[in-house]
This record gives C-alpha cells, structure tokens and sequence, in this order.
C-alpha cells in the first residue's frame, strides 16, 4: 500500500470533549489512517444517525499521533449537531487521509500561520510539525471564535489575535496584523504564509501575497460529495497558464498557492442570519 | 441455516457483457476508476460504468454544484469531463490492468455527436459497451431533452446502433408518463439492453439569499429518496420488453438490491451510495449471496422477475 | 433582533378564499377535521383540505395501505369516504363549529361524476372551495388518469367549472413532463387557483415474500423525499400562470414552506408531516411569522415569488 | 378537556432497561397523558434520531402510574433499534392515550388473558385493574419470548405457558392450555377472554369465543401511519350486520370483539426468516 493511500476504516471514539463556542474536540482510534496524516489532510466522515444525510462530512485532522487522530469542529448545522451527540465506545467511519496537504516550508523561509474559524484546529498540526516556529496570526468575531492559544504557545508560537468586536486582541481584522507585521517587523525575513478559514479572509491573504509577492497557501473550504475525486463536486476555479479550469479541492486541494485562486467563481460574502424556524 | 453455496454462481451476462456479479457503479458516481481503487478492490465488481464523455473536453456547470436533501442528493454537475480521446489516453491504460467489464457512458449536444463519440469508441480495445446517457438537450432542435421525446430518442439511437458493434444499453431518463414506450422504442432501435433511471428533475432554495442552492438552479436528484419511484419505473419498463435491465436508483444495500431484481433488473447499479459507503457495491455482492444462499438459489437470474403482484 | 411586527399580516386571499394565513392542511392526510381536533386548534389553520370525497360512499383499498420509505411514505388507501351526503351529514356540522374555510378535495370515475360531485356542493352553507382531485384514473375512457392527459383535463375541469360558483383549485399530478402546460390548461378553464403537488408514483417489495408493501402494488410518494421535486415543479407551475399557486410536497418546516412561497407558492399545505408531527402546520404559521418580522416584511405575499434565479 | 381526548406530549425518559428475549422497558415521565390511560390503549410514538422516518410507532401501555407510564418493546426493526439506544433524559414525543381499551369485565364472568410476544405487556395493565383475577395463559416460540411471569403472579393470577420448542411449560400451542381448560376445568365459570399477540394466536382464540360461544376481546396489531383516525392505514375488516366494513383500528380498535373481525383481510403466517443482508 503505497503511503499516501485513503483507507476506508471504522474508528471507535476514544474521547469527545466540548471546548469553547460551541467546538467539540473528537479523539478517535484510526490506527490505519492516523500515521500517516500530513499537515492539512482531511477526513471524510460518516455522521452516524444521522439516517437521511447521504453525504459524509470533512473535517481537517486537528492531531495525529500514533493510532489515534483527533479533529476540532463546530456545531453548525444538522450533521455537525448530531456529531456532537457521539459517545465513547461509539465507531465512526472515515475515509482518510485526504487532500493534498500543505507544503513543507521553504528553507530560510519564516513562517506566519493565518487562521480564522476552524483554521486554528487546521493549522494547530502544521505548527506542531513545522521545523521553525513563527507567528500565528488568529482572526474572529469575537473572543468565543479563537480557539487553541495555549496549544500554539506552548509549541512555542507566537499567538496575535483580532476580534471584530475587540473582546480579545487587537480589535479589527486579522489582516490588520498581518499588514502592521510586514510594514514595521518584516526586516530581513522572508515569510511564508499558511492560512485557513473563512474565504473572505483567504482572499485579504491572497491579496498580501500579490502585493509584497510573497509566497502563501491556503486551504479552500467547498461542499463535499465523495471527497476523494470522483464526483465533481468540490471544484475551485483556478489559473491555468494563462487560461483557466476547475480543480478539485478534495484531491488537487484543498491546499493551493494563493495566486492560483480565481475568486470571481468564490463568493466571500457570509449569508444573512435568520431566526432558527 | 443456509444450503451449501458451492453451487452458487454470482455471474450474470447483460447485452453480452459478462459479469462476475450483477452488481455494477453508476456512472458518474464513481469517476473513471482510479478514484475509488485504494478502497475497493475493481476487479471484484460486476462492471463499472464510467462517468459520462462526449466528444471534446467540457468543464461542466459552475458551482455550487450539488445540495444534500431529504435521504438524497440533488447534482448538476454539468458532465465536465475529458472527451473522448483524453478518456482513451488518460484512463484507459488503467483500467485494462483490471479484469473489469467497462462500461463508458456518453452523450452529446447533437445526433451528430452521440454517433460520433459511439464510432471512436468502437476502435478502442477494452470497452466492454456503451451506456447511452439520453437526459440531455438536443441544441439543435429546441433544447428538449433526447430521452423525454419519443421521437428523438428513436432518432438518436438508430445512428448509435450502426456506429458501433459494442453493446448499447440506453439510460432512460424518469420524467415521462410512459416509461414502458421509451422502453419498447430502445429494444426495437436494437438496444442490447437498457439502464433506469437516471436522476429526477429538482431543485433547493436557500431560503436566506433566495438564490437556488444549485448554481444550475436545478438539478437531478439520486439516492434512497426517489428508490421507490425507480422500483416502479424499473417494473413497467422489465414487462414491457425481453431485454435485459439493468436496475437503479436509491440502492443502498442487498435487500434493496433484490428489490429491483425482483420486479424484473438482471443486473443493479450502484450510485450516490458509493460516496456514503465506498464499500457499497462489495457489501450488496456478499449480500446478494447470503440471500441467494439462503433460498438455496444458484444464480441471480432465479431472483430477476420473481415478483408477486 | 426583529423590528417590531405590529404591522405584520399573515392573511392571504387564494382563489377568492380567504385565509388568516397562508398554511393550510392537505386533503387525506387531516381527516375530515375532528380526527386532530384534540391536538390542533383548528381556529388557527389557515385552511383544511378535507379527504377526497366522490358522489357515493366507497370503501378504499384493500391492506395494506401504506408502506414507510426513507424520507417518505407510500400510500394506496385507494380514496375510502362517506359520498357527499355522508361527507355533509357527518362532518360538516363539526366543521361550521370553527372559524376555518373548509376546502373539500372531490374526484370521480367519470367526467359526469365529477360534475355531479361539484354541482351538489354548490349547494351546502360553509364550503369555501373545492379542490379538484385528477390523479384518479376515467374509468369510462380506456383508464388514463384524468391529471396525466391533457386534453382529458381540460374536459373535466370545463364542465366542473360551470357546475359550481365555488372557487375551484385543480390539483395537479406530478407525473407529467410538462407540468406548465396544465397549469395554463387549468387557469384557462377558469380555475380560481391551482395546487400542486400530489404524489408521485412508486412501489416498494417485501424480498422475503417477494410481494408488493401495498396491496395495491403502486401507491404514491410522498413527504421529505419528494420536496426538491415538488419545489420545481411550483416553481415551473408558478412562472406559466397568473392565478394563485398552492404549494406542497414534503414541508417539515417553516423553511420548507418558505422554498415554496420564495419559487412562488401564495399559500402551503401540510401533508405527511401531520402525521409526524401533528402541530405542524401550527409550527410553520409561527416560523413564518418569526422569518417575516425578521426581514422586516408586512405579509406573506412579500415573500412569493422573490427566487432569485 | 374530555377524560378521553389524545395529548401531544414531550415526555422525558426516566429509566430505560433491557428485560429478556431483546425487550427493553422504557419508564416515561407523561403527566398529561399517563393518568387517563386504560388498559389496551397505545401510545404513538416519535422515535428521536429516526431522521429518515416519517412515521411513529405505536406500543401499548405496560404500566400507567400517577404522571409516569411506560412501555415494553420489542427490537423487531430500525424504529425500535433506534429506539433502545435512548438515554435517560432524552425526551420522546409521545400522542395518548389511544384507541379504544378493553371493555370492563362483566359481572360475574372468570377473566382469562391470553398473550402472545407483546401481548404480555398490553395484558398487564387489563390484569393489574382487573377486579378479579384468573388465569393467564402464555404462547411464545422458545422461553426466551416469555415476559413478566413473576409480575402476573404477583397480581394474585395464575400464569399458564406453553412454547413451540417445549423450552418452557407445555410443549406446543398455548390453544392446547386454553382448550385443557375448558373442556376440564371450565366448571361453572363463565369465562371471558382478553388476548393480544399474533394474528394466528387472535383467530385461534376467536375460534375458540365462537365453538363455546365465549366473549372474547382481542387487540389486533396492523400498522399504523396517524395513529388518530386521519389516514385509514390502519384498517381492519370487521362485520357489519350482514356487511362488512373497514374499522379504524387506531380509534374504534385496536380492541375488538372477536367475533367480529373478518380474518380472510388478516394474514396469519408470519414471513419466512432471511439472513440480515
Ligand atoms: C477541507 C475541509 C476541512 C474542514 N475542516 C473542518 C474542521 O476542522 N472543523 C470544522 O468545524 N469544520 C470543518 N469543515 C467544515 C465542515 O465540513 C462543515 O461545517 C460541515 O460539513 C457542516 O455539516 P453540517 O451537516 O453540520 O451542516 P449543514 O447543515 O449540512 O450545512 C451547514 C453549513 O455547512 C455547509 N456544508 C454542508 N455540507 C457540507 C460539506 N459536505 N462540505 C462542506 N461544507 C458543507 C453548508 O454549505 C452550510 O453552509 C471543513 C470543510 C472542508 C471542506
Ligand atoms: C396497537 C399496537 C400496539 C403495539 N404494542 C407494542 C408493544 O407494546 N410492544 C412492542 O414491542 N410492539 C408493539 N407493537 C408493534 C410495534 O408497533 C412494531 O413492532 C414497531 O412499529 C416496529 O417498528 P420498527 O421500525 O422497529 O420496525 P420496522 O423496521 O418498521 O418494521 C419491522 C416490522 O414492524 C412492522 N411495523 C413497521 N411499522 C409499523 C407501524 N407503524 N405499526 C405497526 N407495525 C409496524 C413492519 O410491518 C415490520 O413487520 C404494537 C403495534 C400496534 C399496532
Ligand atoms: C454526482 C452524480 C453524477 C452523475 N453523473 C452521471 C453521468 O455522467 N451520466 C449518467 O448517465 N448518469 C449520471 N448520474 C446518475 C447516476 O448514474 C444514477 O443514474 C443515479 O444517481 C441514480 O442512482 P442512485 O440513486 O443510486 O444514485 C450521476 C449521479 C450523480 C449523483
Ligand atoms: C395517506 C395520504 C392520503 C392522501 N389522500 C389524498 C386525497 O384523498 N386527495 C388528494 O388530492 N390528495 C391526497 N393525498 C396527497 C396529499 O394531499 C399531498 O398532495 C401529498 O401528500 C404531498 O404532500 P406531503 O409530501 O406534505 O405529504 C394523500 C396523501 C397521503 C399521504
Ligand atoms: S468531493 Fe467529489 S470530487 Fe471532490
Ligand atoms: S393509523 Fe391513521 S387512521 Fe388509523
């Protein structure tokens, strides 16, 4: 078995432990997927009870050691809740490892990690594996949506923080941070940039990368079918020479160089909230 | 306890393509092979039905491309593939390296092209028979889909069967009133068989922005959810001729397996369940045995139109 | 944070029937009212769509009658009632207890039938409409439903038309390719507003006994796993015609209904999930209500139609 | 409100153990319901986590205690799978209490129960209220199928068993117990039978009430869809003086006097066993 094969496997929940804002961490027993992650892989995996969803969900492996894996996720909607629901002893079936993984760093290259959302629980396995520690730059609403500072700290990472309504950090974007950083920290480094998380903030870093041409990769969060090619559903519209096609973020991606994005075909604007009816 | 199997034979032959198993995956469901092969074992399915090509290269619809709904799944996926020739050049090589009927799927914007990519494909070694996807437009002459007009169903399928000597199973599309005529009309256009049903016409709205959750507005919906509408439409259409047929819609395990075999399918097919359960396919064969075993049967063809109306 | 909704109004006008609001309960899956009246206050429905009733008693299908399948559930109870007298002795009393328009669902066997059926009601106090049942079959005529022929069709609803002052509602079958073209057949007709949809053809086999899950072999599909079918198939209805629409088809929900209104439904009813749950129709009205003030909108009507392809 | 009228009822689970044979018995909390039910009437319950599902299930009512009732169940399919995986605490939404309950004991008349798989469950409650104790006589195929022997003795009944593999009591049918009785022990009493279980078992005890011209009272199990009148799924071909009609087994039923029920409408064999594919 070639060491970047998927494996179809049932694995038995070890532990499943409520964080903040609403994030669940879930350990599971994968001892024929977990070894063999790489840094913003994904799991596909089968929400069990959830008997009138035909689609499994994707989730990036938050930690990976030995036989065990874990994945940081948040209660967003159907499948998610009734994932919250799984108990101890339980077996969930996942297909895994997926996607393409970040690259590793360039040498001499200094790392940033820019994350929002779930991208802290993608990111937090790319610190932990990253030769050099750097600084990760973490963006939310507000202080519930940052998640995983202590874990970064202690891999001996530098966390900032911005919250739009400023009740952790800086108080604004995250892309504030970043631009403050290459403006007045920047001097000799040459950084390299890992982000994940809402495409908006995908885009502002897309846009850094082009402006100071450095180089930056992002994972691209798209609904998933099979998650593992074959039904077309996952496409990012990205460059080609100087034409353009369709790319599938479960198999080429979900990581991609940030200038390869074409984000007319991406829409970066959130929905509108409505009352839970 | 069940009698010995020993005589127990899986294989079935449908329009002359032998199988091992009368258990096959749907076109479009499963790529074109090596997608799914670090997880299932190719050379144990029945055939693989690849998913659908034409003539040139096409990039499909724009995203967002398929919805999850009620124990289905809507897709508009828009038939992106890679032609003809990058089929042959890119796919091809590999699956002759398995001992696996394949089955290509095509389609078309024309006549002219269905018959087209039917004769290329007849040169091309290791293509056990083509599955004819009919739920398209015709763009010549107003846009009605080839497989919902009488008419121009005939019209596209009498070209197919003199371009090519491969197998031909029509796929009959399911949003007509009369699904035993388009069944005739295949057998006497020379079908070797025919295939049913491809997806049903639907469509979501994301009731926050007011836009369609498909960027295609609408789309075919597949899975668990339109089964017993395929069961049904699968039985008027075995009664109404004496070729094989070739069963789907919504099959998730054996027992829905045997269903469409018992209404009248010689062989299934297996869609949207191989992305919640890659392993679908593998499971409805062993299913299929222990069943057949059970009723002390030695052939799935003493399963195919045992119905009891 | 909602503005205030003081001035929100969830009354619609469909057909001429006026409504407090725009959900109302689907014919045969409610009764005949008091069957839910212990856990429903009927005072609060938009509207009740009673059983189909035909000219004289009759006694249904043999069982089994309904079948449960993902996300649905097959019936063939084969349209058991009391006949129009019985209908009007038996329950129509009870009926003018409450402040609720009272939509009876007719059919027939013939032509004649149906004319007969609609002319009779066009004489009993406290009937707000009539909702023409087509999906039976002319069992005078060779047996074609009268919902899937579009000329026979028109000559069962030209007839009714002129039997009845009484708002009439056609209530289209869903097993048409061109479900437009009887949207306009009836709007012609001088139908007051059109419903849709009613269920969709399907089986289901039991494999041990390898017999039909319904004594009929075929019934009709309905709830969940219908919706994404019938939404499109409103919406399609909706943009052909100028008369109001009815929506159905697997509503749940608040968000279902409001797919419905968004492609153009003036008013919903609720069908299987009465049975699930049966203050559903009363959950909707809230969550309408909820979604209404929400967007800062004044009435239901503010919400049909505004898809955005 | 009528003493008889169905409530809908979010009921919290108070205990939920396993009995024998894969019965489980499910204690819920039910106050507006559980104090009106009378022996023979159901529940129809919405199985939590059956997202596929659009039907409840009905089950008879066990027991019925001040606010708290419970049921005994069997796992027979997905429902009631699903069913058994439920934690105290969850809440199950319940309609009750309904159908049409066993009529009360004439005067002077010897009860005799008889049971059949669930039927054990739906007889408790007649013999816990019963004025007068008799004789319950018990069918089943093997002593695994067996319920509540100790709970009916309690009561002051005695209980009667026969399984089709002779595990337990009388080898053979529990018609050869019945008919024991009453060609031997019958004596002056004027016996009055209340069955509930398979169809084959009901029209043996109707064949039974009409050779010695007993009263007998059965509840007959069809599958329901509303459970309350609406959808006439679950009828039941019943006399009709001369005629015959179909009765609602859900609000006139599901009890019934036996003579009335018209059996040809009524399959008594049971499907044959497949493996579980
Ligand atoms: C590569 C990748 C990695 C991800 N990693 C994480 C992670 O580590 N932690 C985490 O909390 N979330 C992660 N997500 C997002 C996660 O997959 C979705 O939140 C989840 O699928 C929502 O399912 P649901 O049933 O709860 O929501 P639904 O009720 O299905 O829908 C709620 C929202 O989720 C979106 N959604 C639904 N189905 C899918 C799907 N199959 N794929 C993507 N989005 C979907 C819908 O568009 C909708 O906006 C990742 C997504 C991708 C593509
Ligand atoms: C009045 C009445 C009282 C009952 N009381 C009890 C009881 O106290 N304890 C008990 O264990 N069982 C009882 N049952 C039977 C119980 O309702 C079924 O076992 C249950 O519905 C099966 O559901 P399932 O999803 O597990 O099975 P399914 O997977 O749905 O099917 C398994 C079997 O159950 C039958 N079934 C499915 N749905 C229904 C339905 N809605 N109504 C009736 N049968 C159905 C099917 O025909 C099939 O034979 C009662 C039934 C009735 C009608
Ligand atoms: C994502 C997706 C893509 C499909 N692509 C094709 C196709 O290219 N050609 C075709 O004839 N059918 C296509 N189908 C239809 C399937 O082959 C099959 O007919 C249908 O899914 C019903 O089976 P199911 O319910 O088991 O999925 C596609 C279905 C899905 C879900
Ligand atoms: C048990 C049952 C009985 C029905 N009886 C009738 C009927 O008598 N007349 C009619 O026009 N539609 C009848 N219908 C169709 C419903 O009115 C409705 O059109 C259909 O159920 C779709 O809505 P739903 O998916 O919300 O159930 C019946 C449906 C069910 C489930
Ligand atoms: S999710 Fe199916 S191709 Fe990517
Ligand atoms: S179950 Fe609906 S009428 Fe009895």
């Amino acid at each position: 078995m070639p060491d970047d094969a998927m494996k179809l496997e049932a694995a038995p929940v070890i532990e499943h432990t409520a964080i903040r804002g609403g994030y669940k961490l879930l350990w599971l027993r994968a001892p024929s997927i977990a070894p063999r992650v790489k840094p913003g892989q994904f799991l596909h995996v089968l929400i069990p009870h959830l008997g009138e969803s035909v689609l499994r969900r994707p989730f990036s492996v938050f930690r990976a050691e030995e036989d065990k894996c874990a994945i940081l996720y948040k209660d967003v909607g159907r499948g998610t809740r009734t994932l919250s629901t799984l108990r101890a002893g339980e077996t969930v079936s996942l297909i895994g490892p997926l996607g393409n993984a970040y690259p590793d760093l360039s040498p001499g290259n200094y790392p940033l990690l820019v994350a929002g959302g779930y991208g802290m629980a993608a990111l937090y396995l790319v610190a932990r594996r990253m030769p050099r520690q750097g600084i990760a730059f973490f963006g939310g609403r507000s202080v519930k949506d940052i998640l995983c500072i202590p874990e970064f700290q202690e891999l001996g990472w530098e966390v900032r923080v911005s919250t739009e309504d400023g009740s952790l950090g800086h108080p604004g974007r995250v892309t504030d941070l970043i631009d403050h950083w290459l403006h007045h920290e920047r001097q000799q480094h040459t950084p390299e940039l890992f982000a994940c998380g809402p495409n908006g903030m995908l885009q502002a870093v897309a846009q850094r990368s082009r402006d100071h041409s450095l180089q930056a990769w992002i994972s691209m969060d798209s609904n998933m079918g099979c998650g593992v090619g074959a039904c077309l559903t996952c496409v990012i519209k990205v460059k080609d020479g100087n034409d353009w096609t369709w790319s599938r973020s479960c198999r080429e991606g979900p990581v991609y160089d940030a200038n390869h994005i074409l984000w007319e075909a991406h829409p970066t604007s959130q929905p509108p909230n409505l009352p839970t009816i | 306890m069940p009698p010995p199997t020993s005589n127990l034979d899986l294989s079935v032959t449908v329009g002359g393509i032998h199988m091992k198993n009368p258990v096959m995956v749907a076109s479009g469901t499963f790529g074109y092979g090596p997608e799914y092969a670090d997880l299932v074992d190719l050379n144990q399915l029945g055939a693989i039905v690849v998913k659908g090509i034409c003539l040139h290269p096409t990039r499909g619809n724009p995203t967002p491309r398929t919805a999850e709904v009620p124990s289905g799944l809507l897709n508009a996926i828009g038939l992106p593939g890679p032609g003809v020739d990058g089929f042959v050049r890119d796919y091809m090589p590999f699956l002759r390296n398995y001992d696996l009927p394949v089955i290509v799927n095509i389609w078309g914007k024309t006549i002219e092209e269905y018959t087209e990519v039917a004769s290329r494909f007849d040169q091309i070694e290791g293509i056990a028979g083509l599955e004819i996807n009919v739920s398209c437009p015709n763009i010549k002459e107003g846009s009605a889909l080839f497989g919902t007009d009488l008419d121009m169903f005939r019209r596209v399928l009498d070209p197919i069967r003199k371009a090519t000597r491969l197998p031909i199973i029509p796929k009959l599309a399911p949003n007509v009133s009369d699904i035993a005529a388009f069944a005739r009309a295949a057998e006497a256009s020379g079908a070797d068989a025919i295939s049913l049903i491809n997806s049903f016409p639907g469509m979501a709205v994301d009731i926050a922005t007011r836009r369609p959750k498909l960027a295609n507005i609408t789309g075919g919906l597949t899975g668990p959810a339109i089964r017993p509408l395929a069961v049904r439409l699968v039985w008027l259409a075995a009664q109404a001729v004496s070729i094989p047929v070739i069963g789907m819609g919504g099959i998730t395990n054996a027992r829905d397996a045997a269903e469409f075999m018992i209404v009248g399918a010689h062989a299934v097919a297996i869609g949207t369940a191989n992305f919640t359960q890659p392993d679908t396919a593998l499971r409805v064969i062993e299913g299929l045995r222990d069943l057949l075993a059970a009723e002390g049967l030695t052939s799935p063809r003493e399963l195919t139109g045992t119905f009891q109306p």
